[in-house]
C-alpha cells in the first residue's frame, strides 16, 4: 500500500458517505412514490452547514466541540482499516478488528458526552439510548467477526475479507451468511437506521442519534452528520467486502465493483427502511440480542 | 477388713438417702457431718493401728468433717434467718429415685473396674461413686447456697471413701493438705454465704443470676 | 548489581513504613508532617523505581537473606522481574497519593484522623511492598497482615461515621478469611516441602500443588475482589479517603493477582481446567462488575465496581496464560500473561487517576452522589479534563493505555479460538463476547459518570459552588494522565519490564518461543495511536477554521419548553435505567416508585438502589441469621449454678462412657 | 528442703511482709518488688536446670514443663506486677492488705505448682490457688462480684474435687498394678506401661475434667465469664495468663503418663473433642457480646481450646501449643490491663456505653486493639506462629478435617470478637462521655501493657534459641521422647 493509495482511500472515506445517504434517501422516496431529492442533496446540505456560523449553549464546554471532531476523526481512521477496492486495507495488523470496534466506541463516547454537555433532557435521553443500544450491539459485532476469524484464521480485517470470497461461501456458507445477517443488523443499529431509529422523524422523544445533535449548529452539525455518514460507509464497506466477491480483475474494475456494491447496499437499506416500521424502543434490545444469537449459532456450527 | 468396712459403708449410703429425703437444712447438715465422722472412723478402723500419723489424721478427719465444718455451716444457717427448708427444684421422691438410680449405676460402673485383691469384696468403690453422685444431685437440685456447700462436702466425702484405698500412696503431708484445703474451702464458702446474705435479701441461689448472657 | 536492586527495594519499604511516624510528634495544624510524609514516600518511590529499572535493564534476580530467623529458617527477600513489576506501581501510586493527601486530607482539616491515617498509609505501602518481595512464607504472611491491618485503619480513617465503620468491619472479616486461607495454603506447602522458603516448590506432588493453589486462590481472590468474593470491596473503596481508595484499587487488590501469578509460577504445572476456571471466573467478575457499576449512584462506589470489572479482565489474562501453559501454546500464554501484567499497570494508573478525580470532586463540593453533581467542568476544568482522560482509558478506548492491554487479551483469546479445539475454544469465544460486552457497558457507564458529574448544569447548590482543587491534588492526576497517554501511544516503554516479569513467571517461556515484541503488535498500536491523534488534530483544525470565534452564546435549546431547570436533566439513574432494566435478572434492583395516577397526581419520587448481590443478599443475611442462632444458644449460660454443675456432671458421664466404649 | 522451693518462698515471704505492713501506700510496691526479686531466683534455677531435675521419688523438682512454666510465670508476673501500684493508688478508698498479700500467695502457689512433681501436691497447690483467688475476685465488694466469687468457688471446688478423685484413681491404677504407692509423676511415667488401663482411662477423664475446669474448657468454663468479668483487670490477667497455664501444664503431665502408657490415642481423641468444643463455645458466645470483659473470658475459653487441640494433634503441634500458652498469656495480659484502663475511665464495661475509646484514651485503646489482633493470631504476633505450627502438625498428621474446623473456628472467633472490640474503640464517644483523659494517660499504667505487647510480638518474629530449646524439650518430655 503506497502512501498515495492511502490518501486516495482516505479521500474516498471522506467524500463518498453523502452519496450513500443520497442513494438511501432516493430509494426511500421512490418506494414512497415520490421523486425525491437529488442524489447529491446531502453534499449541498453539508456545504451549506459548513458555511454557516454557530451558536453555542451557555452550558456547554469543550466536550461539546469534541463530539463531532472525534466522530469524524475516528470514522476516518477506521476507514483505513477496511479494504475498499484494494486487496488489503492501508493499515492492517493482527488485532486491528478490535481497534476497528473500539474506534467507534471512542467516537460514541464523545458524541454522547457532547449530548450530555448541553444539559438538555432530550439530548441526554438520546445519549442514554445510544450508549445502551451500542453496548448491546458490541457483542453482536464481535460474534459475527469471530465467525469469520474462525473461518479465515486471521486477526485483521483485511485477513477476514481475504482473497477468495467464493471459497469462503463454499466452505462455510451457512455460518458466514448468519454472520453477515448479524453484521447487517448491527450496521442498522449502530447507524440509527430503521427499525432502530428513524433519522427523519421529528418527534424528539423517540429519537436516538438525531436528538443528540439538537444543539449543534453550522459547521459542528456538519461535522457530526459527516461523521455519522462516514461510519455508515465504513461499516457498509466491511459488510460488502465480506459478503460480495469482487471480480479478480485489474484494480479499476475492483474499485468499480466495490462502488456498485456499496451503492447497492444503500438501495437495500433504503428498501428496508421503506418496508419496515420503527421498533418500539423496548423491543430494540431483543433484536440486538437476536442478532447476537444468529452469529453465536453460526459459531457453534463452526466449532462444534 | 471388709467385715468392718462394709457395714460402715452401708451406713454412709443410708446417710446419702437421708440427705436426699429430708426437708430440713439442719438435718442435711447433720447427715453430712455424720457421714464425715463415719469416714474418720473407717479410716481409723483400717489404718489406725499403723502409727501415730494415721491416728492423728483419722482424728483430724473426725474433727474437721464431723465437728468443725458442720459448725461453720450451722453458724451460716443461723445467720440466714427464718427459712430453713431445703427447697429443692424436684420433689423429694424424685430426689430419692435419682439417688437410687445413681447408686445402681455406681455399682454397675464399679464392676467394670478391676480391683486389687484386698478391696475386691468391699463396697468401697460403689459407695464412693454413689456418694459422689449424691453430692452432684444435691448440688444440682437444691436451691439454697448452703445446701450446695453440703453437696460439695458430700462429693468430697465420696472421694475420701475412695481415698481409703490409697492410704499408703498418699503422703501424710498431702493428705493433711487435702483435708486442710477442704476446711479452708468450706470456711471461705461460709464467709461468702455470709456476705451474700448481707447483700441479698435471702440465700436463694435463684437470686444469684445477675451474671448471665 | 543484583544486591543493589534488592537493597533498594528494602529501602523503599523501610522509607514507606516510617513515612507517617515523624508526624506523630509534630504539630497537628502545620502542613509540614504531610509534606514530610509525601517526601519520604517520594524518596521510597525513587528507590523502588530505580530497583525496577535495574531489573528491567537486565539485573539478575537478587535474593537477600535478612538477619532474622523464624523457627530456624532464615527469612529471605528477593527481587525478580515479577516483584519489580509490581513494586513500581505500588510506590508510584503511594507517593502520588501522599502528595495528593497534602491537599485533600491535610492534618489541619482533619485534626483527629490525619495522623493515624498518615501512619497507616505508609505502613500499607510498606506491607504491600513486603508481600511482593517476600521469599519466605512467614515474611509473606507478615507483610500480608501488615497490609491488611494498615489498610483497615486507612479505610476507617473517618471512623466517626457509622457506614465507614461498617465497611471497615466487612473488610476486616474478609481479609482475615483470606489470611486464614493463605495460612492453610502455606501450611500445606510446608507439609509438602518441609520448608518455609518460597522456591524449589516445583517438585511437590501435583495433587498437593493443586490443593495449595486452590486454597491460595480463595485467599488471593478475596483480596483481589473477584466476583463473587468481592463483598468487602465496594464499601471499603467508597468509604475510604480518596487517596486511600486509589491505593487500594490501584495497588492493593493487585497483590491478589501477584499472589496467584507467584503461586502459579512456583507450583508444578496446573491442569488446563484450572486456567480455564480462572478465565471463567475473570469473565464473570468482569461482566457482573460492570453491570453492577451501571446502577450505582455514589461516584466512588461506581468506581469500586469497576475495580471488580478490571480485576476480572486481569484474571481473564491470568487464566488465559495458565491455560496456554497447560496446553503448551506459547503464544497464548505469552499474550495472556502480558495482558494481565500490563493491565495491572494500566488499571493502577487510570483507577488511581479516577479516584483522585472523584476525591477532587468531593473535596470541591462535599458531595459524592452523582445525582447531586453536574456542570463541574466549568468550575473545575482541569479535574474534568483529567477525569475524562481516566474515563476514556478505563473503557479501553484508543489511544490510551487501557486499549493496549485489552487488545493483547483479545489477541490471546483469538489465538486460542483459532488454534485450540474443544472446550478451550468455546470458552475463548465466550470470553471474547464477554469482553466486548464489558467494553460496551463500561463505555456506557463512564460516559454517564463523566457526563453527569462534569457536564450539563449543576444539580445542587454544592455543585454550583465548586472550586478547582489545589495544585498538590492536580499534579498527581496530571502525572497519571500523562502516563496513561504514554503507554497508550508508546506501549514499547513497558516492554522491558514486561519481559523481565514474564521471565520470572515462566523462564521456559522466555527462553524458547516467540518474544513479546513479536507477538504483541506494539508498533502497530503506536501507528494507530499516532494516526488517531493526527486525525483528531486534522478534524479539530477543520472545525477551528470553520467556526468563527467567539461564537455567540445562548441557552440550551429545549424544544420550546419555557422554563427548563437543572433538575430536568438526565440523571445517572435515568441514563442507566434501560440497561439496568435489561439486566434486571442479574442485578435485582430495588425500586421505590410511587404510582402516578389521575389528572392531578400528588408529588411522587423514584428511588432505585442496587444492593450488592453477595454482601447484601447473601453474606449479611446469613451472618445475621448465624448471629441470632448463636444468641439463641445463650440459654446455656443463664446464671444458674445448678445448671453449670450439671454440665460438669454430663461432661464426666459422657467422657467416662467413651472410655468404657473403648474397652468394650 | 529442695532449693527449687526458693521460687515459692520468695513470693511467700513478700506476701507475709505485705500482710504485716502498715502503710497502705507503700504496700502495693511489695508486689513488683516480689516480681523483681523473683527474677534472679528463677534465672539461677533455670540456669542450673539439670541439677534440679526431679530425683527419683522426689516430690518437687524442675522437669522441662515446670521449668518452662516457672520462667513464664516469672516474666508474666514481673510485667503485671508493675500495674498493681498505680491501680491500687486509684482504689485508695479500699484497704489493700488482703489484696496484695493474696496476689503474692497466688503467685507463690502457681510457682509451687510448677515445681510440684507429686500428684497430690499438685492438687493441693492448685486448690490453694483457687482459694487465694477468692478474695481477689471479691475486691470490688458489690453484688456482682460476690456472685462471681461464689460461682467461681463452687464450680472450681467441684472441678478440683473431681481432679482429686482422678488423682486417687491414678494412684489406684498404680496400686492395682502392684507398683507400690508412688504418686510421683516421674515414677508413674516410668511404670506407665504396667498401669491398669481401666483405672488409667477413668483417671485421665476425671483429671481432664478437673483440671479442665480450672483451665476453663467448655463445658466446664461457666465460671470464667463471671469471674473475669467482675475481677479487677490485674487479677483477670493473672488468672487468664497464669492460672490457666498452670492447669494446662498439669493436664500435660497427666497426658504424658497416658502417652507413656501407650494410650496417647485415647487421650488425644478426648482432648480433640474438648478443644474443638471449647473453641466453638468461645466463638459462639463472643458473637454480639456486649460486655467486653466477659468477651475476654470467652476468648480465654477459645484459647484453652487451641491449647488442648494442639496437644491432641501432637508432635510439632505440642510445641505450638506450648508456644501458644506463652503467647496467649502475654496477649491476655495486654487485653485485661488495657481493658481495665478503659473500664476505669468509662465506668462501664458494656459496649452500650463505651464507644470511641480511641478518641478518649488513645494509648490504652490502641493497646487493646493491638492486643485483640495479637490474640486472634494476626501475623506476625506469637499466636500466629503457634497457630500456624499447630495447623502444620494437623496437616502433616493428615487430619484435614481438624485443620479445616480449626481455621473455620478461628474465623468465627475473629469476627465475633472483632465486632465487639471495634464497637468499643472506634467511632464517637456517646454524649455525656466525651470527657477526655484529664492529662496524658498515666505512663505507669501503660508501661506493663507495652512490655507485654512487645513480648507477644517478639515471640512472633524471633523465638530465642534457649526458649526454643526449652519448648522443644518440654514437648518431647510430654510425648516421652527423651
Amino acid at each position: 500500500m503506497t502512501p498515495l493509495g492511502a490518501i486516495a482511500h482516505l479521500a474516498l472515506a471522506v467524500l463518498l458517505p453523502p452519496l450513500l445517504l443520497g442513494v438511501i434517501q432516493r430509494t426511500k422516496a421512490r418506494m414512497a412514490g415520490r421523486r425525491g431529492a437529488p442524489l447529491l442533496q446531502p453534499y449541498y446540505d453539508l456545504a451549506k452547514l459548513f458555511s454557516k456560523g454557530i451558536v453555542l449553549s451557555r452550558t456547554t464546554t469543550w466536550v461539546f466541540l469534541a463530539g463531532p471532531v472525534v466522530a469524524v476523526a475516528t470514522a476516518s481512521l477506521a476507514s483505513l482499516l477496511v479494504p475498499f477496492g484494494e486487496k488489503a486495507a492501508p493499515v492492517s495488523f493482527a488485532g486491528d478488528l478490535v481497534l476497528f470496534a473500539y474506534l467507534f466506541g471512542l467516537g460514541r463516547f464523545f458524541t454522547v458526552a457532547a449530548a450530555l454537555d448541553t444539559g438538555s433532557s432530550f439530548e441526554g435521553m438520546g445519549g442514554a439510548r445510544e450508549a445502551t443500544f451500542s453496548a448491546l450491539a458490541e457483542p453482536a459485532l464481535f460474534l459475527s467477526l469471530l465467525v469469520l476469524v474462525i473461518v479465515r484464521q486471521s486477526f485483521s480485517l483485511s485477513g477476514l475479507v481475504g482473497e477468495d470470497q467464493s471459497a469462503l461461501w463454499a466452505t462455510a456458507g451457512v455460518p458466514v451468511a448468519l454472520a453477515c445477517l448479524s453484521l447487517f443488523v448491527v450496521l442498522l443499529a449502530e447507524n440509527s437506521r430503521i427499525p432502530f431509529d428513524d433519522p427523519t422523524t421529528h418527534l424528539e422523544l423517540t429519537m436516538i442519534h438525531e436528538v443528540m445533535l439538537l444543539d449543534h449548529s453550522g459547521p459542528l452539525l456538519g461535522l457530526a452528520l459527516l461523521g455519522a455518514a462516514q461510519k455508515l460507509l465504513v461499516q457498509s464497506a466491511l459488510l460488502v467486502r465480506i459478503a460480495v466477491p469482487l471480480p479478480d480483475g485489474p484494480e479499476p474494475l475492483r474499485w468499480a465493483a466495490f462502488l456498485a456494491a456499496i451503492l447497492a447496499l444503500g438501495v437495500v437499506i433504503g428498501l428496508v427502511e421503506s418496508t419496515m416500521a420503527r421498533l418500539r424502543l423496548r423491543q430494540v434490545p431483543m433484536l440486538l440480542i437476536a442478532a447476537s444469537l444468529l452469529s453465536a449459532f453460526g459459531m457453534v456450527l463452526l466449532v462444534r | 477388713m471388709s467385715e468392718v468396712l462394709n457395714p460402715l459403708l452401708v451406713l454412709v449410703l443410708l446417710f446419702n438417702f437421708l440427705m436426699l429425703g429430708t426437708s430440713r437444712v439442719a438435718a442435711v447438715i447433720n447427715a453430712a457431718a455424720a457421714q464425715g465422722t463415719l469416714l474418720g472412723v473407717a479410716y481409723l478402723a483400717m489404718h489406725g493401728g499403723s502409727g501415730v500419723r494415721a491416728l492423728a489424721l483419722g482424728l483430724a478427719m473426725i474433727g474437721i468433717k464431723g465437728i468443725a465444718i458442720p459448725r461453720i455451716l450451722r453458724g451460716a444457717l443461723r445467720s440466714q434467718g427464718i427459712r430453713r427448708e431445703v427447697e429443692p427444684f424436684v420433689s423429694f421422691t424424685t430426689s430419692l429415685l435419682l439417688g437410687a438410680v445413681a447408686t445402681g449405676l455406681s455399682v454397675l460402673f464399679a464392676r467394670t473396674l478391676p480391683l486389687a485383691a484386698g478391696d475386691a469384696e468391699a463396697l468401697l468403690v460403689p459407695a464412693s461413686l454413689a456418694t459422689v453422685l449424691t453430692g452432684f444431685i444435691v448440688l444440682t437440685t437444691r436451691r439454697k447456697a448452703l445446701t450446695q456447700v453440703v453437696g460439695y462436702l458430700t462429693l468430697e466425702n465420696g472421694i475420701f471413701i475412695f481415698g481409703l484405698t490409697l492410704i499408703e500412696a498418699m503422703p501424710f503431708l498431702v493428705e493433711a493438705g487435702v483435708l486442710l484445703d477442704v476446711l479452708v474451702g468450706v470456711f471461705v464458702m461460709g464467709v461468702v454465704i455470709d456476705h451474700i446474705s448481707r447483700e441479698f435479701s435471702s440465700i436463694q441461689v435463684d437470686d444469684l443470676t445477675e451474671l448471665r448472657e | 548489581m543484583a544486591i543493589v536492586s534488592a537493597a533498594l527495594a528494602v529501602a523503599a519499604i523501610a522509607l514507606a513504613a516510617v513515612s507517617g511516624l515523624p508526624g506523630l510528634w509534630l504539630a497537628r495544624e502545620r502542613p509540614a508532617p504531610d509534606r514530610l510524609a509525601a517526601s519520604l514516600l517520594g524518596l521510597g518511590a525513587i528507590c523502588a523505581a530505580s530497583a525496577a529499572l535495574l531489573v528491567a535493564a537486565g539485573a539478575p534476580d537478587a535474593t537477600l537473606a535478612l538477619p532474622w530467623r523464624v523457627l530456624g529458617e532464615r527469612v529471605t527477600v528477593g527481587l525478580d522481574g515479577l516483584s519489580a513489576f509490581f513494586l513500581l506501581p505500588i510506590f508510584g501510586i503511594a507517593s502520588l497519593g501522599s502528595l495528593y493527601a497534602v491537599g485533600d486530607f491535610p492534618a489541619a482539616a482533619h485534626p483527629r484522623n490525619a495522623r493515624r491515617l498518615r501512619v497507616a498509609f505508609g505502613l500499607l505501602a510498606s506491607g504491600v511492598g513486603l508481600v511482593v518481595i517476600a521469599r519466605h512464607a512467614f515474611a509473606f504472611l507478615a507483610g500480608w497482615e501488615l497490609m491488611a491491618l494498615a489498610c483497615f485503619f486507612s479505610i476507617t480513617a473517618e471512623d466517626e461515621r457509622e457506614e465507614v465503620r461498617r465497611a471497615g468491619f466487612v473488610y476486616l472479616a474478609c481479609t482475615r478469611a483470606s489470611t486464614l486461607a493463605l495460612t492453610g495454603a502455606f501450611v500445606l506447602l510446608h507439609s509438602a516441602s518441609h520448608s518455609f522458603a518460597l522456591d524449589g516448590l516445583a517438585q511437590i506432588d501435583p495433587a498437593t500443588g493443586r490443593a495449595v493453589f486452590g486454597l491460595a486462590l480463595v485467599g488471593f481472590a478475596l483480596k483481589a475482589g473477584a466476583m463473587p468474593l468481592h463483598l468487602w470491596l465496594p464499601g471499603a473503596h467508597a468509604m475510604a479517603p480518596s487517596h486511600v481508595s486509589a491505593l487500594l484499587s490501584g495497588v492493593m487488590i493487585k497483590v491478589g493477582i501477584y499472589g496467584i501469578l507467584r503461586m502459579a509460577s512456583l507450583l508444578p504445572p496446573l491442569a488446563a481446567g484450572d486456567g480455564a476456571g480462572i478465565l471463567a471466573l475473570g469473565a464473570v467478575s468482569a461482566v457482573a462488575g460492570v453491570a453492577f457499576a451501571l446502577g450505582q449512584h455514589p461516584l466512588k462506589r461506581l468506581l469500586a465496581y469497576h475495580s471488580i470489572e478490571n480485576i476480572g479482565i486481569i484474571l481473564m489474562g491470568v487464566g488465559l496464560a495458565l491455560l496456554g501453559r497447560s496446553l503448551g501454546n506459547r503464544e497464548v500464554e505469552l499474550l495472556g500473561i502480558a495482558s494481565a501484567l500490563l493491565h495491572v499497570w494500566n488499571h493502577a494508573l487510570f483507577k488511581a487517576l479516577l479516584f483522585f478525580g472523584a476525591g477532587s470532586v468531593i473535596h470541591a463540593t462535599g458531595e459524592g452522589e452523582l445525582d447531586r453533581l453536574g456542570g463541574l467542568a466549568h468550575r473545575m476544568p482541569a479535574t474534568a479534563l483529567l477525569f475524562g482522560v481516566g474515563a476514556v482509558a478505563i473503557c479501553g478506548l484508543p489511544p490510551l493505555n487501557g486499549f493496549v492491554s485489552e487488545l493483547l487479551l483479545y489477541l490471546g483469546l483469538l489465538h486460542t479460538l483459532v488454534e485450540q479445539g474443544g472446550a478451550p475454544r468455546m470458552l475463548a469465544g465466550a470470553a471474547v463476547v464477554a469482553l466486548a460486552l464489558v467494553g460496551g457497558l463500561a463505555a456506557a457507564c463512564f460516559v454517564k459518570a463523566f457526563g453527569v458529574v462534569f457536564l450539563g448544569e449543576p444539580r445542587s447548590a454544592a455543585a454550583a459552588r465548586a472550586h478547582e482543587s489545589p495544585r498538590s491534588m492536580l499534579a498527581p492526576m496530571a502525572v497519571l494522565a500523562l502516563l496513561c497517554v504514554a503507554i497508550g501511544v508508546a506501549p514499547q516503554i513497558a516492554a522491558p519490564s514486561l519481559e523481565a516479569a514474564v521471565r520470572s513467571f515462566d523462564p521456559g517461556l522466555a527462553a524458547a518461543g516467540p518474544g513479546l515484541r513479536e507477538v504483541a503488535p506494539f508498533d502497530s498500536i503506536s501507528l494507530g495511536a499516532a494516526l488517531l491523534l493526527g486525525a483528531l488534530a486534522a478534524a479539530a483544525a477543520v472545525a477551528a477554521r470553520r467556526v468563527r470565534w467567539p461564537a455567540p452564546r445562548d441557552a440550551t435549546w429545549s424544544c420550546g419548553y419555557a422554563e427548563p431547570s437543572p433538575r430536568m436533566q438526565v440523571t445517572a439513574s435515568s441514563f442507566a435505567d434501560t440497561l439496568v432494566g435489561i439486566l434486571r435478572w442479574l442485578l435485582w434492583p430495588e425500586v421505590d416508585a410511587a404510582r402516578v395516577a389521575g389528572p392531578f397526581p400528588e408529588p411522587a419520587r423514584l428511588d432505585t438502589r442496587l444492593p450488592d448481590p453477595v454482601l447484601d443478599r447473601v453474606a449479611l443475611p446469613v451472618a445475621r441469621r448465624l448471629a441470632e442462632a448463636s444468641t439463641r444458644l445463650r440459654w446455656v449460660q443463664q446464671g444458674h449454678l445448678h445448671a453449670y454443675v450439671l454440665y460438669i456432671l454430663i461432661a464426666v458421664v459422657v467422657a467416662l462412657l467413651t472410655t468404657r466404649g473403648d474397652l468394650g | 528442703m529442695s532449693p527449687v522451693l526458693l521460687a515459692v518462698a520468695v513470693p511467700l515471704a513478700f506476701a507475709l511482709a505485705a500482710f504485716a505492713m502498715r502503710s497502705e501506700r507503700a504496700r502495693p510496691w511489695m508486689v513488683p518488688a516480689a516480681g523483681v526479686c523473683q527474677v534472679p531466683v528463677v534465672v539461677w534455677l533455670l540456669a542450673q536446670r539439670e541439677r534440679f531435675a526431679p530425683a527419683d521419688g522426689s516430690w518437687t523438682g524442675l522437669d522441662p514443663l515446670g521449668a518452662l512454666l516457672l520462667g513464664y510465670l516469672c516474666v508474666l508476673f514481673g510485667c503485671c506486677a508493675f500495674y498493681a501500684p498505680p491501680y491500687l493508688r486509684l482504689r485508695s478508698e479500699r484497704p489493700n492488705r488482703v489484696f496484695c498479700s493474696m496476689l503474692l500467695v497466688l503467685f507463690a502457689m502457681m510457682n509451687f505448682f510448677a515445681v510440684s512433681q507429686h500428684v497430690g501436691l499438685m492438687w493441693v497447690t492448685i486448690e490453694t490457688t483457687t482459694l487465694s483467688t477468692a478474695p481477689l475476685l471479691y475486691f470490688n465488694r458489690n453484688r456482682r462480684s460476690i456472685e462471681a466469687t461464689w460461682k467461681y468457688l463452687l464450680i472450681g471446688s467441684v472441678g478440683v474435687a473431681l481432679a482429686l478423685l482422678g488423682s486417687f484413681f491414678l494412684g489406684y491404677a498404680a496400686l492395682h498394678a502392684g507398683l507400690g504407692s508412688s504418686l510421683v509423676i516421674g515414677d508413674l511415667v516410668a511404670n506407665a506401661s504396667s498401669l491398669s488401663r481401666p483405672w488409667l482411662h477413668s483417671a485421665f477423664v476425671l483429671l481432664l475434667i478437673g483440671y479442665g475446669t480450672k483451665m476453663g474448657l467448655a463445658p466446664m468454663h461457666t465460671w470464667k465469664p463471671d469471674a473475669y468479668g467482675e475481677a479487677p483487670g490485674l487479677v483477670g490477667a493473672l488468672l487468664a495468663g497464669g492460672f490457666t497455664s498452670c492447669a494446662f501444664v498439669g493436664l500435660l503431665r497427666f497426658y504424658s503418663i497416658c502417652v507413656a502408657a501407650g494410650d496417647g490415642a485415647f487421650a488425644r481423641e478426648l482432648l480433640l473433642a474438648f478443644g474443638l468444643l471449647s473453641m466453638a463455645v468461645g466463638g459462639v458466645f463472643m458473637v454480639r457480646q456486649r460486655d467486653f470483659k466477659r468477651m475476654l473470658a470467652y476468648s480465654s475459653v477459645e484459647q484453652m481450646g487451641i491449647l488442648v487441640l494442639g496437644t491432641a494433634v501432637g508432635g510439632v503441634g505440642l510445641f505450638g501449643a506450648l508456644l501458644h500458652m506463652l503467647g496467649n498469656g502475654f496477649a491476655k495480659g495486654v487485653l485485661f490491663l488495657s481493658a481495665a484502663n478503659i473500664h476505669r475511665h468509662f465506668g462501664s464495661k458494656s459496649t452500650d456505653e463505651v464507644r470511641g475509646a480511641l478518641r478518649i484514651l488513645p494509648a490504652s485503646a490502641t493497646l487493646f486493639l493491638l492486643g485483640f489482633f495479637a490474640v486472634t493470631g494476626a501475623p506476625p504476633f506469637a499466636l500466629f506462629l503457634s497457630e500456624f505450627t499447630i495447623l502444620r502438625a494437623a496437616v502433616s498428621e493428615q487430619r484435614f478435617a481438624v485443620a479445616g474446623a480449626f481455621l473455620g473456628l478461628l474465623l468465627l472467633v475473629f469476627i465475633g470478637m472483632g465486632a465487639t472490640v471495634l464497637t468499643l474503640v472506634q467511632g464517637e464517644p456517646l454524649a455525656g462521655r466525651e470527657r477526655p483523659a484529664a492529662r496524658p494517660e498515666r505512663v505507669q499504667k501503660l508501661v506493663p501493657i507495652v512490655a507485654l505487647l512487645a513480648l507477644v510480638l517478639l515471640l512472633g518474629v524471633w523465638v530465642p534459641q534457649p526458649l526454643e530449646a526449652a519448648l522443644w524439650s518440654a514437648a518431647r518430655f510430654v510425648e516421652g521422647i527423651r
